[in-house]
C-alpha cells in the first residue's frame, strides 16, 4: 500500500521540493544537474505507476488513459532537462541571462512541471483546473524570460489570451458541476472524474453542451487551435528552446487530455450534443491556417510552433472522428508528435546558438557546416511532415485511409492540408540544411543525446511498435470510444 | 419566503449586469475604476445573499474576498498605477458608445436565450443566476475587446471573473476549493499583470498595446 | 526446299539486278517527255561500275561509322527489297518479317545515313540529316497507318498472305484501299527523295535533302548508297505492285513456267510504274522544305482516316 | 526459399547503408560499397530469376510495421519478374558506380542513400500490405530526393528535389487513398484480405484513378511528369540509371498490382483513360527530348517516351480484358512487360553512356560536346547500340516490343465500344509518330555528341572512361542485342506472369521453328530476329567480298570538300538546336507555344545576329502554376493573421464563442 502510493507521491513531491530547493541553490550548473535529478527521478517514478497502481481517491486517481500522458510527459521533461542543462550554460555567457534568471528559470521549470504532473493525475476537474492554470503562469513567466520587447510583448499576448481560456475553462467547470449537482448531490462528488463518468448518463444535456463548448474553448487556447492559437507562435519563438520544446511537447497535451476527459463525459450522456463534428471542424480549420501560415515564416522556430499548430489539428481532427482505428492513430499522433516536436526544438536551439540568428533566411548549407545538427533537422522535418520510416507516418497513415473509408471529403481536405504543410516545411529545410553554408560556422557544444534518443524513439516506433504499447493504446482507444 | 429570496437574487444578479453596462459606457480611467469597485460591491452583496438562502457560511468568506480585493484594494492599486504611469485619463473606445451598448445587449439576450431555454430542469436561481453570470462575462469580454487601453482590459478581465464568482457561488454546494481557486488565479492575476505594468513602463512610455504591437515578431 | 531457296536467290538476283535498269527508264523516260534524247538505259549501270573504280576521298575526320554506313544501308536496303514479294509469294525469307519489319529495315538505314551525314561535321550534311528525319518522322507513321488499314483488311501483317487476300475475290472496292494507295504513293515519293519533295538530280545545295547527305561520300561507298537508292525505287514500286496490283503473283509451290510468267508480268508492271512516276515528277515543280510536312503529313491523314473507316465498319 | 533470401539480400543493403554512414566519416568507402552492393544485386537477381523460372510463390510476415496486421512479404512471379529488373539494374549501376563514383568530391552523400534506395525498390516489390508497400515507397523516394541533392551546390538541383519530393508526396497520398478505398473502414490493409473482397462500380473506378496518379506520378506519366527531367538529371549518373530506368518500373508494378491484381475485373473505359495518358506521354515526351539541350534532360524525356508506350500496352491489355478477349489482352501485356524490360536495359545503357561523357568532359551541353566517337570509341559503340535499341530498330530488343503493341493494336477493332474503335488508332497513330520521332531525337543525340568535329575543348581532348565502366556498358548493350535476336526466350520467361495475372499466356515461342517470334498465328504475323541478323551479315558480307573484288581499294585522306568551301570553324557545324529546327517549325509552334525571335544588328554595328527559341511548357502553364499561385495568394492574405494586435485575437476568440453559444442555443 505505501509502495503503491509512492510512485504517485512521488510525481507530486518531488517537484515542488525541487523547485524550493531550486530557488534557492547558487551556481547554474549545479542547479542544473539538480533539474535533471529531479526530473529523472519523476520519470523513474512515472514508470513505476506501470507496476503498481494507487489506489483512486477522490482528488488523486491513475487509470490508463492518463498515465499514457504521465509517462510521456516525465520523460521529455526529463530529456528537456537534460538539454537546457547544456543550453543554458551558452545563454549565461552570451549574457543574455544572469545567474539569478537561471535560478528563477530552474525553479519555475520544476513548478511547471508540477503543475502538469498535477494536472494529469487530478482526479477532480476543479484541482485539474487549478493544476493546468498553474502550468500556465509558469509557462508566462518563462516566455517573458529574456525581457527583449519581442519576449515580453508575446508573454503579455499568451497571458491576457491565457487568462480569457482560464475564465472560459472556470465557467465550464461550473457549469458540469451545475450538471452534475442535481443527480450527485451537493459536495465534493459532484466533481470526481471517476463517480461523473460512471452517472454522467443522467445529467441534464444542456447544461453539457453548453459547459463543453466553455472547456473546448477554455483549454483549446492551451491546445493552441486556430482561431484561439493566437499566443502559440510568439510565445514558442520568444522564449527559451527548451520552454519551447515543453510548451509544444507538454503543455499542448496536457490541456488535450482534458479536452478528451471531459469528450468522455459527454459520449457517456446519450441526449447531450456529440463533440466528433465540433472537434473535426475545428481540427481542419487549425490544419489548413497553420498549413498556409508555414509559407511565410521567417523565424524558425515560430515555423516550428505553427507545425504544431497544424499537427494539434490533426490530432484533434482524428479523435474528433471517433472510432477504434482513429483513436488509436490520435494517441500514436500525440505521442510521436511530443517526442518529434521536442527533438527538433532540441536541434533548432543549438542551431540558432551556432549561428547566432533565428532567421532563417541566414541559416544555409548545415548539412555541411553543422553535419550532426544539419542531418538532425532533416530527419526531425521528414518525421514531423510525416514521412516513413517514421513513426508519424504510421500515425498520418491510419487517419487519412480510415476518414477516406468513412467521409472521403474530410479525407480530402486532410491531405490537402497535409500536402500543403509537407510543401512549406520541406522547402524551408532544404533551404536550411543544404546549398552552400552561410553564417557563423562555430561547433556546437550542446549534447546531442536528447536529439538521438528522441529521433531515434521515432525511428522504431515507425518500424517496430512493442506489442505492449500497442495493447495499451488500444484499450486506451476503446475507452475514449 | 422562497419567491422573496429568489426575487433578491434576481435583482442583485440583474443590477451586476446593469453595473456591467455602466462598465461599458464609462469612458474615463476613473470612473472606470469607480464603477468597478461598485460592481464588486453588488457581487459581493449577492454572493452575502446566496450565502444567506443555501445557508452555506463559507459563502461568506467569498463575499468578504470579493469586496475586500476587488472593490478596495484592486481600484486602489489601479488608481496609484494609473497615477505613478501618469496614463492621459482618456479610454478611446474602438467602436462608438452607443454600438457597443447595442451589442452588449444582444450579448445578453443570447446568454438568456442558451441558458433558460436549454436548462428546463436545473434550479430556477441557479439558470437566473446562470443567465446572469453569463451575460456578465460576456460583458466583460466586450469591454476587454473593445478597449484598447491596459487598464480597462484588466478592468474588463476582473468584471469577467466576477461573473464567474458569480456563477460559482449560484452553483449550490460548490465546494470551497472553487473560490478559493477563484480567488486564488484573481490573485496571481493580479500579481503578474502588476509585474508586467510595471516591466513595460520600464521598456515602454505607455500601456498602450498598440505601442507595443510595434515589436510584434516575424515582422523583418 | 531446295527450290524455295533457288526462287528466293532468283529474286535477289533480280532485284539486284534491276534496279539500275529501271532508274535508267525513269530517267529517259523523264528526257523523252522533255524532247530530250536521254541517256542511254544502262547509263545508271556504267555509273555504278566508274563509280568503283574511283578511288574513294575520305575526310580526314571521318570515323568508321561514314566508312561502314555504306554497307550497311546497301545491306538493309536490298534485305528490305528481298522481304518484298517481287513475282513470287511464300518465299522462305517472307516470314523472317512482315510489312512492319520492312519499315523498320528501311528506317535502320536511314539511321545510319543520317549519321553519317553528320560525320564529318559539314553544315550541309547537318541540313540533309535534320531535313531527312524530319520527312522521316512524318513518312513512318503514314507508312505505318497504311499498314494497319491493309492489316486490318487481309488479318495479317504479312505480306505474302496481304496480297493473296487482295487478289481473292471478296476484295472488292474499298474507300480505304483507294486512301491507302494514294498515302503510300505520297510516302514512297518522299522516300525516295523524288520530286515534289526532293530532287535527285539536283545540285543546288540549299534544296537538297538526300543528297546533301551523301555529300561526302565518293567512289565505292558512292556506288553502294547510289545502288541501295535504285533497290529503294524498285522496292517501293514493287510494294505498290504487290499490294495493289496482285495479278501475277504465283505462289510458291508453283511450276516453273508460271514463274516465267510472272517475272514478265513484274517487269511490265515496273515500267508502267515508272512511267507514271516520270510523268507525275515533269508534271510538277519541287516544294519548299516546309511546305514538304504539309505534303507527307496529307499521307498521314489519309492513313488514318482509312483506318478509323475500317475500325467503325467493323462494328456495323 | 527465394523470398527469405531477397529479404535477406535487403537486410543487406541496409547494413551496408549503415557500415557507409558509420565509416563515410573516416575514409572514402566508395570502392567497398559498390562491390558489395554489386554483389548483394547480383545474387538478388540470381534468387528473382530462379523464382521466375520455377514458378515458385511464397508469403512470409514479420512482426513489425503495422501493429495486428504486421509487415507481410510475399513473392509471386510477378513480383520476381520485377526483382530481377531492379537487381539487374542495381547491379548494373553498383559496378558502373565502381568507376564512376571515383571523381566524386562527396561520398559520403551518396554511398549511404544508393544502399537504402536498392533496398527500398526490392522492398516496394516484395511487400505483401499496404502500409509495408507504402512505407517501402515513401522509402524509395526518400532515398532518390536525398540522392538528388547530392550535389546540393546548385541551386536548380535543390529546386529540383524540393518538386520531386513534393511530387512524391502527392502520389504516395493518391495511393494511400485508393489503399483506404480498398481496405474498407475496417482497415484490412494485408493484401490477401483486399483480394477477398474486391470493390465494385464507382469505387473500384475511383481506385483505379487514384492508382493511375500515385504511380503515374511516379513514372513520370503526361501531366505528372513536371519533377522528372528536373530530378533524373540533377543525381549521379548511376543514379539517374536507377531512377529512369528502374525506379518508374518500380512504379509500374505499383500499378499492375493494385489494377490488375488487388481490384476486380476492370471495365473498358480504364483502357481508355489509360490510352489517352499512354500516347499524351509518348508524344509529349519524346517532342520534349528532341529539344533539349542537356544529354540527360534528353534521356529523361525519353523515359516519359517510353513509359508511355508501356501505359498503352497495359490500356490495350486492361480493354481486351474488359471486352473478354482473353488472347490478345495477354499479347498487350505480354508487350508492355517486355517493353519494360527493355527499357529499362537501354535506359541503363544510355545513363552509363552519359555517364561516361560527363566524366570524360564534365559536360552535359551538347552544344558544347562532338567528335567524341574518336575520342571514346568503346564508348560511342554502346552508345550507339543503345541509340538503335531505343529507336526500336531492328535487330535490337526495342523493335519487338514495339512490334508486338502494334500487333496488338491490330487485334482492336473487335472491340465492341465505339471510344475504343475511334480511340485505339489514333494511339496507334501517335506510337508510330512517337517511335519515328525517338529515331530523329536519337539521331540527333548520338550525331551531335558523338560525331562531327569537337565543338568546345573539353570534348577536344576527352579520354574514354575506365575498364570497368566500358566492360558494364558493353554487357548492357550485349543484352539489348540478344533479347532482340531471340525474343522468344523472354516471352516464354513472361508466360507465367500473364498465367498468374490473366490465367493464359502467349504460345511458347521456343519451339518455334527458326526460333521466329509468332504472337498468334504465322499466317497473321511473324518476326524472326536471328534471321534478320543473319541475312544482314551475309549483305553485308556479300557487298564486302563484291567490293573487294570489284571495286579499287584506294583511299585517300583530304579535308571535307563541303560543297567546295571547307570551314575550318567548328560552330559552321549543324548544332543541336538547329538539327531539330526543322521538326520544331512541325509540331512546336502547337504543343510549346515555339516562337523564334531573331535580331539582326543594323548594318556596321559589329554585334554578331542572334536567334533565340522560346518553348513554353503548357502542361506546367495549365496545371501547375495556377496551383502554386492559389497557395501564394492564400499563405499572403492569410499572414495578416500572424500581425493583429492582442484586442483583435481576443476578438477573434469572442467571436468563436459567440458562434458555437448560437449554435448550441438554436440547437434541438
Amino acid at each position: 500500500m505505501t509502495g503503491m502510493a509512492n510512485g504517485l507521491g512521488l510525481i507530486l513531491a518531488l517537484p515542488p521540493v525541487a523547485a524550493a530547493l531550486l530557488a534557492v541553490l547558487p551556481g547554474y550548473r549545479l542547479s542544473a544537474s539538480v533539474n535533471v535529478l529531479a526530473s529523472l527521478l519523476s520519470f523513474l517514478a512515472a514508470i513505476s505507476l506501470f507496476f503498481w497502481h494507487p489506489p483512486t481517491s477522490s482528488y488523486f486517481a491513475i487509470d490508463d488513459l492518463n498515465i499514457v500522458f504521465i509517462v510521456l510527459n516525465t520523460l521529455v521533461g526529463f530529456t528537456t532537462s537534460v538539454f537546457s542543462a547544456s543550453y543554458i550554460g551558452h545563454e549565461l555567457e552570451s549574457g543574455k541571462l544572469n545567474v539569478a534568471n537561471l535560478r528563477f528559470y530552474h525553479a519555475m521549470f520544476q513548478i511547471m512541471m508540477f503543475g502538469m504532473n498535477l494536472a494529469l493525475v487530478a482526479n477532480n476537474i476543479g484541482l485539474m483546473w487549478v493544476a493546468i492554470e498553474l502550468a500556465t503562469l509558469a509557462t508566462v513567466v518563462m516566455v517573458g524570460l529574456y525581457r527583449t520587447h519581442e519576449a515580453l510583448e508575446a508573454a503579455w499576448k499568451y497571458f491576457i489570451l491565457a487568462s480569457v481560456g482560464i475564465a472560459f475553462a472556470l465557467f465550464g467547470t461550473i457549469l458540469v458541476y451545475m450538471a452534475a449537482q442535481p443527480v450527485l448531490g451537493e459536495g465534493l462528488q459532484g466533481m470526481t472524474w471517476t463517480v461523473l463518468e460512471t452517472r454522467a448518463s443522467a445529467f441534464d444535456p444542456g447544461l453539457l453542451n453548453v459547459a463543453f463548448i466553455f472547456l473546448f474553448l477554455g483549454y483549446g487556447t492551451k491546445v493552441g487551435l486556430a482561431p484561439l492559437h493566437a499566443w502559440l507562435p510568439d510565445a514558442h519563438a520568444e522564449g527559451p528552446t527548451p520552454i519551447s520544446a515543453v510548451l509544444s511537447g507538454l503543455l499542448l497535451n496536457v490541456a488535450l487530455y482534458a479536452i478528451l476527459r471531459f469528450k468522455m463525459l459527454m459520449a457517456a450522456n446519450a441526449e447531450a450534443i456529440n463533440p466528433g463534428p465540433l472537434m473535426v471542424t475545428v481540427g481542419l480549420v487549425s490544419l489548413l491556417f497553420a498549413a498556409f501560415m508555414l509559407y511565410r515564416r521567417r523565424d524558425i522556430k515560430r515555423l516550428f510552433a505553427y507545425s504544431s499548430i497544424e499537427h494539434m489539428g490533426i490530432i484533434v481532427f482524428a479523435f474528433g472522428m471517433g472510432g477504434p482505428l482513429a483513436n488509436f492513430a490520435g494517441l500514436l499522433q500525440m505521442t510521436m508528435h511530443s517526442l518529434t516536436k521536442s527533438a527538433i526544438f532540441f536541434t533548432v536551439g543549438q542551431i540558432t546558438q551556432v549561428k547566432g540568428t533565428q532567421k532563417i533566411a541566414q541559416i544555409r548549407g548545415l548539412t555541411v557546416s553543422n553535419p550532426v545538427l544539419g542531418w538532425s533537422l532533416v530527419v526531425g522535418v521528414i518525421a514531423i511532415a510525416g514521412m516513413p520510416p517514421l513513426g508519424i507516418f504510421m500515425s498520418e497513415f491510419l487517419i487519412v485511409s480510415s476518414t477516406f473509408a468513412r467521409a472521403p471529403l474530410l479525407a480530402l481536405a486532410l491531405v490537402l492540408g497535409l500536402l500543403v504543410a509537407f510543401g512549406a516545411l520541406v522547402w524551408r529545410m532544404q533551404c536550411m540544411a543544404f546549398g552552400a553554408p552561410s553564417g557563423r560556422m562555430a561547433p556546437a557544444r550542446g549534447s546531442y543525446i536528447p536529439i538521438f534518443l528522441h529521433l531515434a524513439c521515432v525511428v522504431i516506433a515507425g518500424i517496430f511498435l512493442p506489442p505492449a504499447i500497442v495493447a495499451w493504446f488500444q484499450h486506451v482507444a476503446r475507452m475514449l470510444g | 419566503m422562497h419567491g422573496f429570496a429568489f426575487d433578491v437574487a434576481h435583482l442583485l444578479a440583474g443590477s451586476l449586469v446593469l453595473v456591467s453596462f455602466m462598465l461599458l459606457y464609462q469612458d474615463r480611467l476613473y470612473a472606470l475604476l469607480n464603477v468597478f469597485a461598485l460592481h464588486a460591491v453588488v457581487l459581493s452583496l449577492s454572493v452575502a445573499w446566496q450565502a444567506h438562502i443555501q445557508d452555506a457560511p463559507h459563502l461568506y468568506i467569498t463575499a468578504v474576498i470579493a469586496i475586500g480585493f476587488k472593490a478596495i484594494i484592486i481600484p486602489v492599486a489601479l488608481h496609484r498605477m494609473i497615477v505613478l504611469l501618469g496614463i492621459h485619463r482618456e479610454v478611446e473606445t474602438t467602436a462608438s458608445i452607443g454600438l457597443t451598448m447595442l451589442i452588449g445587449l444582444g450579448l445578453v439576450g443570447l446568454s438568456m436565450a442558451v441558458m433558460l431555454r436549454i436548462t428546463p430542469h436545473a434550479d430556477l436561481v441557479a439558470r437566473e443566476d446562470l443567465a446572469f453570470a453569463l451575460s456578465v462575462l460576456l460583458l466583460g469580454l466586450l469591454i476587454m475587446v473593445t478597449r484598447r487601453n491596459a487598464v480597462s482590459q484588466i478592468i474588463g478581465f476582473m468584471s469577467l471573473e466576477n461573473g464567474l464568482v458569480l456563477a460559482a457561488t449560484g452553483a449550490r454546494g460548490m465546494p470551497l476549493v472553487v473560490e478559493i481557486s477563484v480567488a486564488f488565479s484573481v490573485l496571481i492575476a493580479f500579481i503578474v499583470i502588476g509585474v508586467f505594468l510595471f516591466r513595460i513602463r520600464e521598456r515602454f512610455d505607455t500601456v498602450d498595446i498598440a505601442a507595443m504591437d510595434q515589436f510584434r515578431g516575424d515582422r523583418q | 526446299m531446295m527450290r524455295d531457296f533457288t526462287l528466293q536467290t532468283i529474286a535477289m538476283l533480280a532485284v539486284l539486278l534491276l534496279a539500275p535498269l529501271l532508274t535508267g527508264v525513269v530517267r529517259k523516260a523523264k528526257a523523252r517527255l522533255l524532247r530530250r534524247i536521254g541517256p542511254p538505259l544502262i547509263q545508271p549501270y556504267r555509273d555504278l561500275w566508274r563509280l568503283l573504280q574511283k578511288e574513294v576521298v575520305l575526310a580526314d575526320n571521318a570515323s568508321w561509322l561514314f566508312r561502314a554506313t555504306p554497307y550497311l544501308v546497301f545491306a538493309t536496303t536490298w534485305l528490305a527489297a528481298t522481304l518484298v514479294p517481287t513475282f513470287a509469294t511464300g518465299l522462305p525469307f517472307n516470314w523472317a518479317a512482315d510489312l512492319i519489319g520492312i519499315v523498320a529495315l528501311l528506317a535502320l538505314g536511314r539511321f545510319f545515313l543520317a549519321l553519317a551525314g553528320m560525320d564529318v561535321g559539314t553544315s550541309f550534311g547537318g541540313i540533309g540529316s535534320s531535313r531527312e528525319m524530319m520527312i522521316a518522322s512524318l513518312a513512318e507513321p503514314a507508312m505505318m497507318m497504311i499498314i494497319f488499314s491493309l492489316a486490318l483488311l487481309a488479318g495479317s501483317t504479312q505480306l505474302s498472305v496481304m496480297a493473296q487476300y487482295l487478289l481473292s475475290p471478296n476484295v472488292g472496292l474499298r474507300v480505304t484501299l483507294g486512301l491507302s494507295l494514294i498515302a503510300l504513293m505520297v510516302v514512297g515519293i518522299a522516300e525516295n527523295a523524288r520530286i515534289p519533295v526532293d530532287n535527285p538530280a539536283t545540285h543546288l545545295e540549299l534544296t537538297m535533302v538526300h543528297e546533301a547527305m551523301l555529300l561526302e561520300y565518293s567512289g565505292r561507298h558512292l556506288a553502294l548508297l547510289e545502288l541501295a537508292s535504285f533497290i529503294k525505287l524498285l522496292l517501293y514500286l514493287s510494294l505498290i505492285a504487290c499490294l495493289f496490283v496482285p495479278w501475277g503473283l504465283v505462289p510458291a509451290n508453283g511450276s516453273w513456267p508460271a514463274f516465267g510468267l510472272g517475272l514478265l508480268l513484274y517487269a511490265a508492271k515496273m515500267i508502267v510504274g515508272v512511267c507514271i512516276l516520270a510523268g507525275f515528277e515533269t508534271a510538277i515543280a519541287k516544294m519548299r522544305v516546309f511546305r514538304v510536312p504539309t505534303f507527307v503529313g496529307a499521307a498521314l491523314m489519309l492513313g488514318l482516316l482509312g483506318a478509323l473507316l475500317l475500325f467503325v465498319s467493323r462494328g456495323l | 526459399m527465394p523470398l527469405a533470401f531477397l529479404l535477406w539480400c535487403v537486410l543487406a543493403f541496409l547494413v551496408t547503408a549503415v557500415a557507409a554512414i558509420v565509416t563515410g566519416q573516416r575514409w572514402n568507402a566508395t570502392t567497398p560499397v559498390y562491390c558489395i552492393t554489386a554483389l548483394i544485386s547480383l545474387l538478388g537477381c540470381a534468387g528473382a530469376v530462379t523464382a521466375l523460372l520455377t514458378h515458385q510463390s511464397a508469403a512470409l510476415q514479420l512482426p513489425l510495421g503495422l501493429p495486428g496486421i504486421g509487415a507481410n512479404f510475399r513473392m509471386d512471379v510477378l513480383s520476381a519478374l520485377f526483382l530481377a529488373i531492379v537487381n539487374l539494374g542495381g547491379a548494373g549501376a553498383s559496378i558502373f558506380g565502381l568507376g564512376y563514383g571515383r571523381h566524386e568530391a562527396f561520398p559520403g552523400r551518396i554511398l549511404p542513400f544508393f544502399c537504402v534506395f536498392l533496398a527500398a525498390m526490392n522492398l516496394v516489390v516484395l511487400s505483401d500490405d499496404a502500409f509495408t508497400f507504402l512505407l517501402s515507397w515513401e522509402l524509395m523516394s526518400l532515398a532518390s530526393w536525398a540522392l538528388v541533392l547530392a550535389h546540393h551546390g546548385e541551386p536548380e538541383n535543390v529546386h529540383a528535389g524540393f518538386v520531386y519530393i513534393l511530387m512524391a508526396s502527392f502520389g504516395t497520398f493518391a495511393l494511400l487513398l485508393a489503399f483506404g478505398l480498398l481496405a474498407g473502414p475496417g482497415g484490412q490493409y494485408s493484401f490477401e484480405a483486399i483480394r477477398l473482397h474486391q470493390p465494385m462500380g464507382m469505387v473500384a473506378g475511383l481506385v483505379f484513378l487514384l492508382a493511375l496518379v500515385g504511380a503515374g506520378s511516379k513514372a513520370g506519366l503526361v501531366p505528372l511528369h513536371v519533377w522528372l527531367p528536373l530530378a533524373h538529371p540533377a543525381a549521379p549518373s548511376h543514379v539517374s540509371a536507377l531512377m529512369s530506368g528502374i525506379m518508374t518500373k518500380v512504379a509500374i508494378y505499383a500499378f499492375i498490382r493494385i489494377v490488375l491484381d488487388l481490384l476486380g475485373p476492370p471495365v473498358w473505359w480504364w483502357g481508355m483513360v489509360l490510352l489517352a495518358a499512354g500516347g499524351a506521354s509518348a508524344l509529349m515526351g519524346v517532342l520534349y527530348g528532341l529539344f533539349q539541350t542537356d544529354i540527360k534532360r534528353v534521356l529523361a524525356y525519353s523515359t516519359i517516351e517510353n513509359i508511355g508506350i508501356i501505359f498503352i500496352g497495359l490500356g490495350l491489355a486492361l480493354s481486351f480484358r474488359a471486352d473478354h478477349f482473353e488472347e490478345a489482352a495477354i499479347l498487350a501485356l505480354t508487350a508492355a512487360l517486355f517493353h519494360v524490360i527493355n527499357h529499362s536495359l537501354f535506359k541503363s545503357l544510355l545513363f552509363f553512356c552519359s555517364g561516361a561523357v560527363l566524366g570524360a568532359t564534365h559536360e552535359r551541353n551538347l552544344e558544347r560536346l562532338g567528335g567524341l566517337i574518336h575520342r571514346m570509341p568503346v564508348t560511342a559503340l554502346a552508345c550507339l547500340a543503345g541509340c538503335l535499341a531505343i529507336s526500336g530498330l531492328p535487330p535490337f530488343n526495342g523493335f519487338v516490343s514495339e512490334w508486338l503493341t502494334f500487333q496488338a493494336i491490330l487485334l482492336s477493332p473487335e472491340l465492341p465500344q465505339w471510344g475504343l474503335k475511334l480511340g485505339v488508332p489514333a494511339v496507334g497513330a501517335l506510337l508510330a509518330l512517337s517511335v519515328a520521332l525517338a529515331g530523329a531525337c536519337f539521331v540527333r543525340l548520338f550525331g551531335i555528341a558523338f560525331l562531327g568535329r569537337a565543338r568546345a575543348p573539353v570534348a577536344a581532348n576527352a579520354l574514354e572512361t575506365d575498364k570497368i565502366s566500358l566492360s558494364v556498358l558493353l554487357v548492357f548493350a550485349g543484352f539489348c542485342l540478344v533479347i532482340g535476336v531471340v525474343p522468344g526466350f523472354v516471352i516464354d520467361a513472361l508466360g507465367p506472369v500473364s498465367q498468374s495475372l490473366f490465367h493464359g499466356q502467349m504460345p511458347i515461342q521456343s519451339a518455334q521453328p527458326w526460333l521466329s517470334l509468332v504472337p498468334i498465328s504465322a499466317a497473321r504475323s511473324s518476326y524472326n530476329g536471328l534471321t534478320l541478323l543473319l541475312m544482314i551479315a551475309v549483305a553485308l558480307g556479300l557487298a564486302f567480298v563484291a567490293i573487294r573484288i570489284a571495286a579499287s581499294r584506294s583511299t585517300r585522306r583530304a579535308p571535307a570538300w563541303d560543297c567546295g568551301f571547307p570551314n575550318a570553324g567548328t560552330l559552321t557545324q549543324y548544332t543541336a538546336g538547329s538539327f531539330s529546327q526543322p521538326i520544331r517549325r512541325v509540331f512546336g509552334t502547337v504543343l510549346f507555344r515555339a516562337r523564334e525571335s531573331i535580331e539582326v544588328p543594323p548594318p556596321g554595328d559589329s554585334r554578331p545576329a542572334r536567334m533565340t527559341v522560346r518553348l513554353q511548357d503548357v502542361v506546367w502553364d495549365v496545371c501547375y502554376a495556377p496551383l502554386s499561385g492559389a497557395v501564394t495568394y492564400l499563405a499572403d492574405r492569410l499572414n495578416v493573421l500572424q500581425f493583429l494586435t492582442i484586442r483583435r485575437y481576443l476578438s477573434l476568440v469572442f467571436a468563436t464563442l459567440v458562434v458555437l453559444l448560437l449554435v448550441v442555443a438554436t440547437w434541438q
